[in-house]
């Protein structure tokens, strides 16, 4: 429980929360890219350095952006940024959940009694990421691949205008 | 290209109702034009555009003529024999009428495909005041448009038909139809260091207190 | 932090370190690595704010002898104050928000771009001993630090409340995520043959020479001078630069992003945009030339840093040469180029690099079959890839009446 | 300009909020009146949506100089200068498109020489126009000056003769009804001649840097096409015109001058796109190095200026003439009625740019914002002459 | 040119002149931030009418302003400092640039550049012409011409760079911005029925010099 | 093939930058504080007033304030008034001379046509173009002391046409001395007749003459 | 509490937020950045078994991080490709409102 976990743990959590209140929905997500920075922070805490980097790249360079795309994308106007305040009844329901989970996995948590940690994280290399990736799990990064592929193109069609021949005509 | 004249008869007889009078042109530039009236210039116009002898597929010019009311002195001369028998005797009469005041609208056309012109339309309102009502060209040649929009900014001739009729030089809040003759240009006083008679008149105005000394002779 | 030492150092060679060394040797053990660190910050920014400085002179200047004219030469001698002077006037120039700007994000955007920008200097090896943090995954660190910039440019146009800085917002995000893939696939031959991610190790790579002067940078391979335009193209564009620059297109958005920003939130947004272009060139000098590594093996006494630094200015002035000449894409072409070009060039770079590692043990004859056919993976793609490209614009031929 | 609920004072450029009249997605964004590629102050309100345009409203009269009604106010003579600054950079075409104007008012001859000279420097002025739009439109391209800088090197020495020879470098106020003002000399002569002799090498450079440059070709080709009949119909003249593959150049049709004594060749463009309109500018100065060498080579001895005609006291005779010339924009005429005193009574300036402005909504339609700011370029405004 | 600053004990006004031009010698804070303002004059990228032609040429290879540090003609009011009124300022184009000038950032100038700037020119009897652009901003520097040579605009520049240098951080000479109650916004001329409205700016068009005519020198 | 059209472009920058060390056609700037613009002989700026002796400028004005200049300035920057009484001017005949004689150079145009107009030589065009103020009044109001200019200073900027215009004035000169002679000679057969009409006015050329 | 401790109650905590913001939130892109932020919640639980707790392979928990992190990488994709869609048919992003899948 060092210092800086404790910083990493303020960040990640209070740009998360800040994010849930804030009406402003730019806000919104740069909040959470804030608190994605402070997950990779948290890796590369652990000593995680490759997936650190793999969070930064994926969530901060191209996950935040899709995201403001899709948020300029699909505004009308400023004023319309700012979404609705959360509905009190949802928001009320929805603060027990979270509260109720936190609250049961918590308790899980303090109950079960863990072993020692170590005391060095354990080495991995990047060469030894990659020989894990090819050897043991290969069928699973292959399997990842076509998921991402068929996600790409699931995302083409989906995004792209209904018929373009319409678009033509007009 | 037939000459004028002849166009004029063409045209009297493809539109028996239409007015149309040959307004010649005394200068040696002898571009004479033939004045349309209001009803069927667009008729002729489409006309003179598709008529495969004339092909005036460009209209050039479009301008606006401001003639305010004036006096003219007509003067008509006849040659009255003389009875005692002499050498007829030339009396000369003069006549004052009123000129009334009009707004002109002059459209020049030339012929991109036959390569002959100008052939110069004109069109009158009835007065300067509230008979400024014109047809528009534009649905014949798209080049009036923004020339008809001048024309109504500074003159302030409407142009019945045209697509988009606003001020095109001035600002949209403007009153006044800066190019007609009797415009007068708002008060704005500059101090100038060089001061002219009127502008000595202006400053007086301005600043009356201390009056501006007078021109100071040697 | 010290790379190993490959050969026998010059005292010049270890000027640098021994220099470091000395002050953190004043100081007690336990602050010896914080000095250290510290020092070394310290370095980069001094290093790097000066050639900063003088970067846009030399633009300027470089530009005015291209347009026939002397640029800049009036203030100190030869102009060389010049960049001081701005420097001056924009520190005290007013700082102007926008009445509508969300102040927060239009003070954030110059700071994390800067902040950014910088980042990517901790794992470049600028000499043969200077490198500020030994990284396994370095170049993996080097492109996730950038992908930051995005965010900031994005910010600055969306904060600023203005059209003109938002179309250049998205002008922005299509932009880098679209050139963001070709950088990275370029990157990979090299990571695929030197087997590494570390920069360190890459240089170390590309060491040595055949017949005492042709050095073995990866961009005297097939792939890696195919690899090498390719990651220029892309930084270029990653870095804003003509034609490139459509965010900031001065005849269209005005000044896009930078619209709303004056004084020294401009400067910092211009000091950004010339350290991404020094990482972006650092990274290509180490990926594709070498790094530190001299030319021949004969001019081995100059020290590693110097190779460095002139390998940087070399392809500094080859940003500044392209931006004398061209004019700038429009953004439709340029996706088209990235995604119909630049992948599909990258991606098939990658095989011929697979390629090129798997037949190193090709000799004789079998050497000039690898190198034929390693070519002609790299030309013939190009040929036909740009005439698709360029299908239908053509100069013409004219009649005459 | 009264859009104030509009206007946000916060920007450079006059930006309106959206309306809310605007259906979904689109944006309204006004370039101008100060916008660096609206050549002047010129202002194009533009609905987007995206970056397609879907509207573009042109406003105008942010120049308008009211040079119409100072004419009416002053001599014939003293509109002389003025009509330098309609067209700025061209003041030689205005001065004699305005000096035939008034030839053909009053009657009056044009000695030989005269002619000759007035050929020369309407040529080397198309030059200069040419040139400089070149490198206007380039730098609207995105180009970082580098090839307005060239065409400006070449401007200078184009302006050192006219400077050399009417005082003025750009406002020359050098023809005058039946002639020319001064009579140059054989060293203008010869400097001209070598002038026209390093214009073909700068084109080639200039074409070298640019014209095959695959970044322009994909930016110009395609963009902004006009077709000829609309071309016609909405009076579109002069490089623009032709550009469209309508061969209509004054100086073969009117053949006024000594145009017809020239062998030249007029440029036809197919597709009348952005390219089309950039090489045809191109190509024709080209044919001017032509015309020029003809016109040094045929240039009479005798008299520049026609004794007859007047300068204090010109009083024209009642009546109205249109005069035009081929401006290096296209058609430039002017429309003088005269009530017979020494004033115009009516003086009217037919701006080929203004009207060549008549489609820019019709070019810009369904492309972008990059693409509008060369098609603007390639039109080849000068406000000066759009809102005289 | 208002009068020079004090000047050091140590050293004569011809001689610090001179370091001066060299750029060598700063003589504390004030010398150093005229200095750097005076070198670093970033033209607003804003032309009118055929001054602005004349202008662009004084940027170009010929002329090149770049010289003095001012090519870097600045697209953005925000980021320039120099506005060059460059050509007749016509009414409906008054209230744009006033608003101009009030976006651009303290310190800034104002050079009225050719007749139709400074007065309104040969175009001044028109309706729609502004007589003079410092009816509304304060202007710098007057460059008279029609148009100026570039390289009568190259001297004003010059003339401005002088008197950036000779300007005081504080006291009454000191520039509108570092003064506590200066409020540099110009109020913006809205374009009324038949005129703009105001006419000018009453803070910077007070009562001209009384009308005398010049006499017998 | 795709990249030769930008090749060539970056060749041609390439040898502009080259050039500009060495080709003075490719390095065209003048240091303009230090080098001054070799101005050409016909070059105009603002007008000035032509006296014929440096040491009496006032005395021997050309200008005899007869306001064609006012009339035909087209911006009307020009204000002339007339003396009441009459001066010797440099020939020493009687002259009416300019009291005031202002031009505005705030709004001056230098289109020259008041020196076509002047039937007398006595309005110039000037080549000072260093003239930028911070006073838009004092410094360009120009009154009839600043605006006059000894006959040596136009021979300095306009030789050529300088030198026109004395030959010129010294043939009307000599021809009006003549024609007072004859007179005088005429005057002395004839002691009835009428005295010598006036000096003609100077013509500059056909072309000046004005009809009314 | 033992540093695992502490990082699986961030992680719950995390989670929590996420929840929160997927449930209360209306605006469709929001949800999906909540489930983002729950993903990342338990990355973060890999991670840190990985790092504190002995046992494990040597490098599964990195490697199933990274497999997740493309997963969310896709699932975002598609997620905000399905926003985009859903734009185009309401205009608007209240999900309350997405009540017909086809329309």
């Amino acid at each position: 429980m060092t210092f800086t976990f404790l910083i990493l743990a303020v960040i990640i959590l209070g740009s998360a929360l800040a994010a849930a209140l804030r009406p402003n929905l730019i806000h919104c997500a740069l909040l959470l890219v804030v608190s994605w920075l402070g997950v990779a922070g948290f890796y590369l805490w652990a000593g995680a350095e490759f997936v650190a980097f793999a969070q930064v790249l994926v969530y901060v360079g191209a996950l935040s952006m899709v995201v403001l795309f899709a948020v300029l994308l699909t505004r009308q106007s400023r004023a319309e940024l700012r979404v609705d305040a959360p509905e009190t009844r949802r928001a009320v329901w929805a603060v027990i959940a979270g509260v109720a989970v936190s609250g049961v996995i918590g308790a899980a948590v303090f109950a079960t009694k863990w072993d020692p940690a170590p005391v060095t994280a354990p080495e991995v290399t990047v060469r030894g990421i990659g020989l894990e990736l090819m050897g043991a799990h290969a069928a699973a990064l292959l399997l990842l691949g076509v998921l991402l592929t068929a996600a790409l193109l699931g995302a083409v069609v989906l995004a792209a205008p209904d018929r373009p021949e319409k678009e033509e005509k007009s | 290209m037939e000459t004028l004249t002849q166009l004029r008869d063409r045209i009297a007889a493809l539109f028996p109702a239409a007015d149309v009078v040959l307004a010649t042109n005394p200068s040696p530039s002898a571009q004479h034009a033939l004045r349309l009236d209001a009803t069927h210039a667009r008729a002729i116009a489409t006309f003179l555009r598709d008529d495969p002898a004339l092909q005036l597929d460009q209209c050039t010019n479009v301008t606006g003529i401001d003639w305010p009311e004036k006096e003219v002195v007509d003067v008509t001369r006849t040659t009255v024999p003389d009875p005692a028998g002499g050498a007829p005797r030339v009396v000369e009469e003069k006549t004052r009428r009123i000129e009334p005041g009009r707004l002109e609208v002059v459209y020049h056309l030339y012929s991109i495909a036959l390569s002959h012109g100008p052939v110069v339309l004109r069109l009158v309102t009835g007065n300067r005041t509230d008979a400024v009502t014109l047809p528009s060209l534009t649905p014949v040649w798209r080049s009036a448009e923004f020339q008809e929009r001048e024309v109504y900014d500074l003159f302030g001739i409407v142009f019945e038909g045209h697509p988009d009729l606003r001020r095109i030089l001035m600002w949209d809040g403007f009153k006044d139809h800066p190019m007609r003759r009797d415009y007068r240009e708002p008060d704005d006083y500059e101090w100038e260091p060089t001061p002219h008679g009127d502008v000595l008149a202006k400053a007086k105005q301005h600043y009356p207190a201390p009056a501006p000394s007078a021109p100071s002779t040697p | 932090m010290i790379a190993a030492a490959l050969t026998p150092d010059s005292f010049l060679e270890r000027l640098p370190v021994l220099a470091r060394d000395t002050v953190t040797g004043l100081l007690p053990e336990s602050w010896c690595w914080l000095a250290g660190s510290l020092l070394e910050i310290i370095a980069i920014l001094a290093g790097f704010g000066l050639l900063f400085a003088y970067l846009t002179l030399a633009e300027r200047k470089i530009l005015g002898r291209i347009q026939n004219r002397p640029g800049p030469n009036r203030t100190g001698w030869f102009g060389l104050l010049q960049p001081f002077a701005d420097g001056v006037k924009a520190l005290t120039k007013e700082d102007v928000v926008p009445a509508g700007a969300d102040r927060v994000l239009h003070f954030l955007a110059p700071v994390v771009l800067v902040a950014v920008s910088l980042l990517g200097f901790a794992v470049l090896p600028f000499g043969r001993h200077l490198v500020a943090v030994e990284l396994d995954t370095a170049v993996l660190y080097f492109f996730a630090a950038g992908t930051a910039t995005e965010l900031a440019v994005f910010m600055a146009g969306w904060a600023s409340h203005n059209k003109y800085s938002l179309l250049a917002a998205m002008r922005a995000l299509a932009q880098l995520i679209s050139y963001e893939l070709p950088l990275l696939l370029s990157v990979v031959p090299v990571v695929l043959v030197a087997g590494t991610l570390s920069t360190t190790k890459i240089v170390a790579a590309q060491g040595g020479w055949s017949l005492g002067f042709v050095p073995h940078w990866h961009v005297f391979t097939p792939w890696g001078a195919a690899g090498f335009g390719l990651f220029m193209v892309a930084a270029l564009a990653e870095s804003n630069r003509s034609p490139f620059d459509l965010p900031e297109a001065e005849s269209e958005l005005i000044a896009g992003h930078l619209t709303e920003y004056s004084g020294f939130k401009y400067a910092l947004f211009f000091m950004a945009e010339y350290f991404g272009m020094c990482a972006l060139s650092g990274m290509a000098v180490t990926l594709f030339l070498g790094g530190w590594g001299a030319p021949s093996a004969l001019l081995e006494w100059i020290p590693s840093y110097a190779w460095f630094t002139a390998k940087l200015l070399v392809l500094l002035l080859g940003f500044i040469w392209i931006r004398a000449t061209l004019p700038r894409l429009r953004l439709d072409q340029l996706m088209k180029f990235a995604w119909k070009f630049l992948v599909p060039l990258t991606l098939l770079n990658l095989a011929n690099a697979a390629g090129w590692s798997l037949t190193a043990g090709w000799t004789g004859p079998l050497q000039l079959v690898r190198w034929a056919v390693a070519l002609s993976l790299v030309a013939v793609p190009f040929v036909v890839l740009g005439r698709t490209l360029s299908a239908g614009s053509a100069p013409r031929t004219y009649r005459f009446a | 300009m009264n859009a104030s609920p509009f206007t946000n004072p916060s920007t450079g450029a006059h930006v309106r909020s959206v309306r809310s009249d605007l259906p979904g997605d689109l944006m309204e964004v006004s370039m101008g009146p100060h916008h660096p590629s609206t050549h002047g102050v010129f202002r194009m309100i533009v609905t987007l949506d995206g970056e397609t345009i879907v509207r573009l409203k042109p406003v105008f009269g942010y120049l308008h100089r009211n040079h119409e009604k100072l004419a009416e106010n002053t001599s014939y003579l003293g509109s002389m200068p003025y009509t330098d600054r309609l067209d700025y950079l061209n003041s030689m075409t205005n001065n004699w498109a305005y000096a035939r104007a008034v030839e053909q008012l009053a009657g009056i001859a044009v000695p030989e020489r005269a002619e000759y000279v007035r050929v020369i420097l309407a040529e080397l002025t198309r030059l200069l126009n040419h040139t400089c739009l070149a490198g206007f439109l380039m730098q609207d391209c995105g180009c970082s000056g580098t090839p307005l800088m060239y065409a400006f090197r070449e401007r200078e020495k184009i302006l050192d003769l006219f400077e050399s020879l009417s005082g003025s470098r750009m406002m020359c106020n050098y023809q005058r009804f039946g002639g020319c003002r001064v009579d140059p000399s054989a060293d203008w002569l010869a400097r001209a001649r070598q002038l026209v002799e390093e214009y073909g090498p700068f084109l080639d450079e200039f074409e070298a840097l640019l014209t095959g440059n695959e970044i322009l070709l994909a930016r110009t080709q395609g963009v902004g096409r006009l077709s000829a009949a609309l071309a016609i119909n909405a009076g579109v003249t002069g490089p623009m015109l032709r550009a469209t593959g309508v061969n209509h150049d004054l100086r073969k049709v009117d053949g006024y001058g000594v145009y017809p004594r020239f062998q030249f060749r007029i440029p036809l463009g197919e597709h009348g796109d952005v390219y089309d309109r950039y090489m045809i500018r191109i190509l024709e100065m080209r044919e001017s190095l032509a015309i020029l060498r003809q016109a040094f080579a045929g240039l009479p001895a005798g008299p520049i200026m026609n004794p007859a005609a007047k300068l204090r006291g010109f009083r024209p005779k009642v009546g109205e003439a249109y005069g035009r010339i081929e401006g290096p924009k296209g058609e430039i005429g002017f429309h003088l009625v005269s009530d017979g005193g020494p004033n115009p009574w009516r003086y009217h300036v037919r701006a080929p740019s203004f009207i060549n402005l008549t489609i820019l909504e019709d070019l810009c339609l369904g492309h972008t914002v990059a693409d509008a700011v060369i098609i603007l370029g390639s039109i080849d405004i000068v406000l000066g002459e759009v809102d005289r | 040119m208002s009068d020079p600053t004090p000047t050091n004990p140590g050293i004569t006004e011809t001689e610090r002149d001179e370091l001066r031009r060299h750029g060598i010698l700063l003589t504390g804070l004030e010398e150093l931030y005229n200095w750097g303002r005076s070198h670093s004059v970033w033209p607003l990228n804003f032309g009118l009418a055929c001054c602005a032609i004349e202008m662009i040429a004084a940027s170009m290879a010929k002329f090149d302003i770049a010289r003095f540090g001012s090519e870097v003609f600045r697209p953005s009011p925000r980021q320039a400092d120099l506005l060059i009124v460059s050509g007749t300022v016509t009414k409906k184009m008054a209230p744009q640039v006033v608003r101009l000038w009030n976006q651009m950032p303290e310190p800034k100038y104002c050079i009225a550049m050719g007749a139709c700037a400074i007065s309104g020119g040969p175009f001044k009897q028109g309706y729609n012409v502004l007589k003079g652009i410092d009816r509304f901003i304060p202007v710098d520097i007057y460059i008279p011409g029609c148009p100026p040579r570039p390289e009568a605009l190259l001297h004003g520049l010059v003339q401005l760079q002088e008197k950036i240098r000779n300007q005081a951080i504080a006291g009454p000479d000191a520039p509108r911005h570092l003064q506590a109650e200066g409020d540099c916004n110009c109020p913006i001329p809205e374009c009324g029925a038949h005129d703009i409205e105001p006419a000018q700016n009453g803070a910077l068009w007070p009562k001209p010099p009384e009308l005398v005519r010049p006499t017998k020198s | 093939m795709l990249g030769t059209g930008i090749l060539q472009g970056l060749i041609v920058t390439a040898k502009n930058f080259v050039g500009s060390f060495h080709d003075p056609a490719r390095y065209t700037t003048l240091e303009y504080p230090e080098v001054k613009p070799a101005l050409p002989e016909a070059y105009r700026n603002f007008p000035f007033l032509v006296c014929d002796n440096a040491t009496d400028p006032m005395g021997t004005l050309r200008c005899v304030a007869c306001q064609i200049c006012e009339k035909e300035c087209p911006p009307q920057c020009i204000y002339i008034e007339k003396s009441r009484d009459k001066k010797p001017d440099a020939t020493g005949k009687l002259q009416i001379y300019p009291a005031v004689f202002a031009i505005d150079t705030s709004v001056c145009m230098s289109c020259q046509i008041c020196v076509e107009v002047c039937p007398f030589d006595a309005i110039k065009m000037d080549q000072v173009f260093e003239i930028a103020t911070t006073d838009r009044y004092a410094a360009l109001l120009l009154d009839r002391g600043q605006l006059t200019k000894p006959n040596a200073y136009f021979h300095t900027i306009h030789p050529t046409e300088a030198a026109e215009v004395d030959a010129r004035l010294t043939a009307d000169r000599q021809a009006a001395e003549e024609k007072a002679r004859a007179a005088a000679l005429a005057k002395a057969k004839t002691p009835a007749a009428s005295p010598a009409p006036a000096a003609p006015v100077a013509k500059r050329d056909q072309t000046l003459e004005s009809a009314p | 509490m033992s540093p695992l401790q502490g990082c699986l109650l961030l992680s719950a905590a995390l989670f929590s937020v996420g929840l929160v913001i997927a449930l209360a939130r209306s605006n469709a892109i929001l949800v999906l950045l909540g489930i983002e932020l729950m993903l990342n919640a338990a990355n973060l639980n890999f991670i840190a078994f990985w790092r504190f707790h002995s046992g494990a392979a040597p490098a599964t928990g990195v490697i199933f991080v990274l497999f997740a992190i493309a997963v969310a990488a896709a699932e975002a994709a598609v997620g905000l490709a399905l926003v985009i869609a859903l734009y185009r048919h309401q205009k608007n992003l209240r999900l309350q409102e997405a009540t017909r899948l086809r329309g």
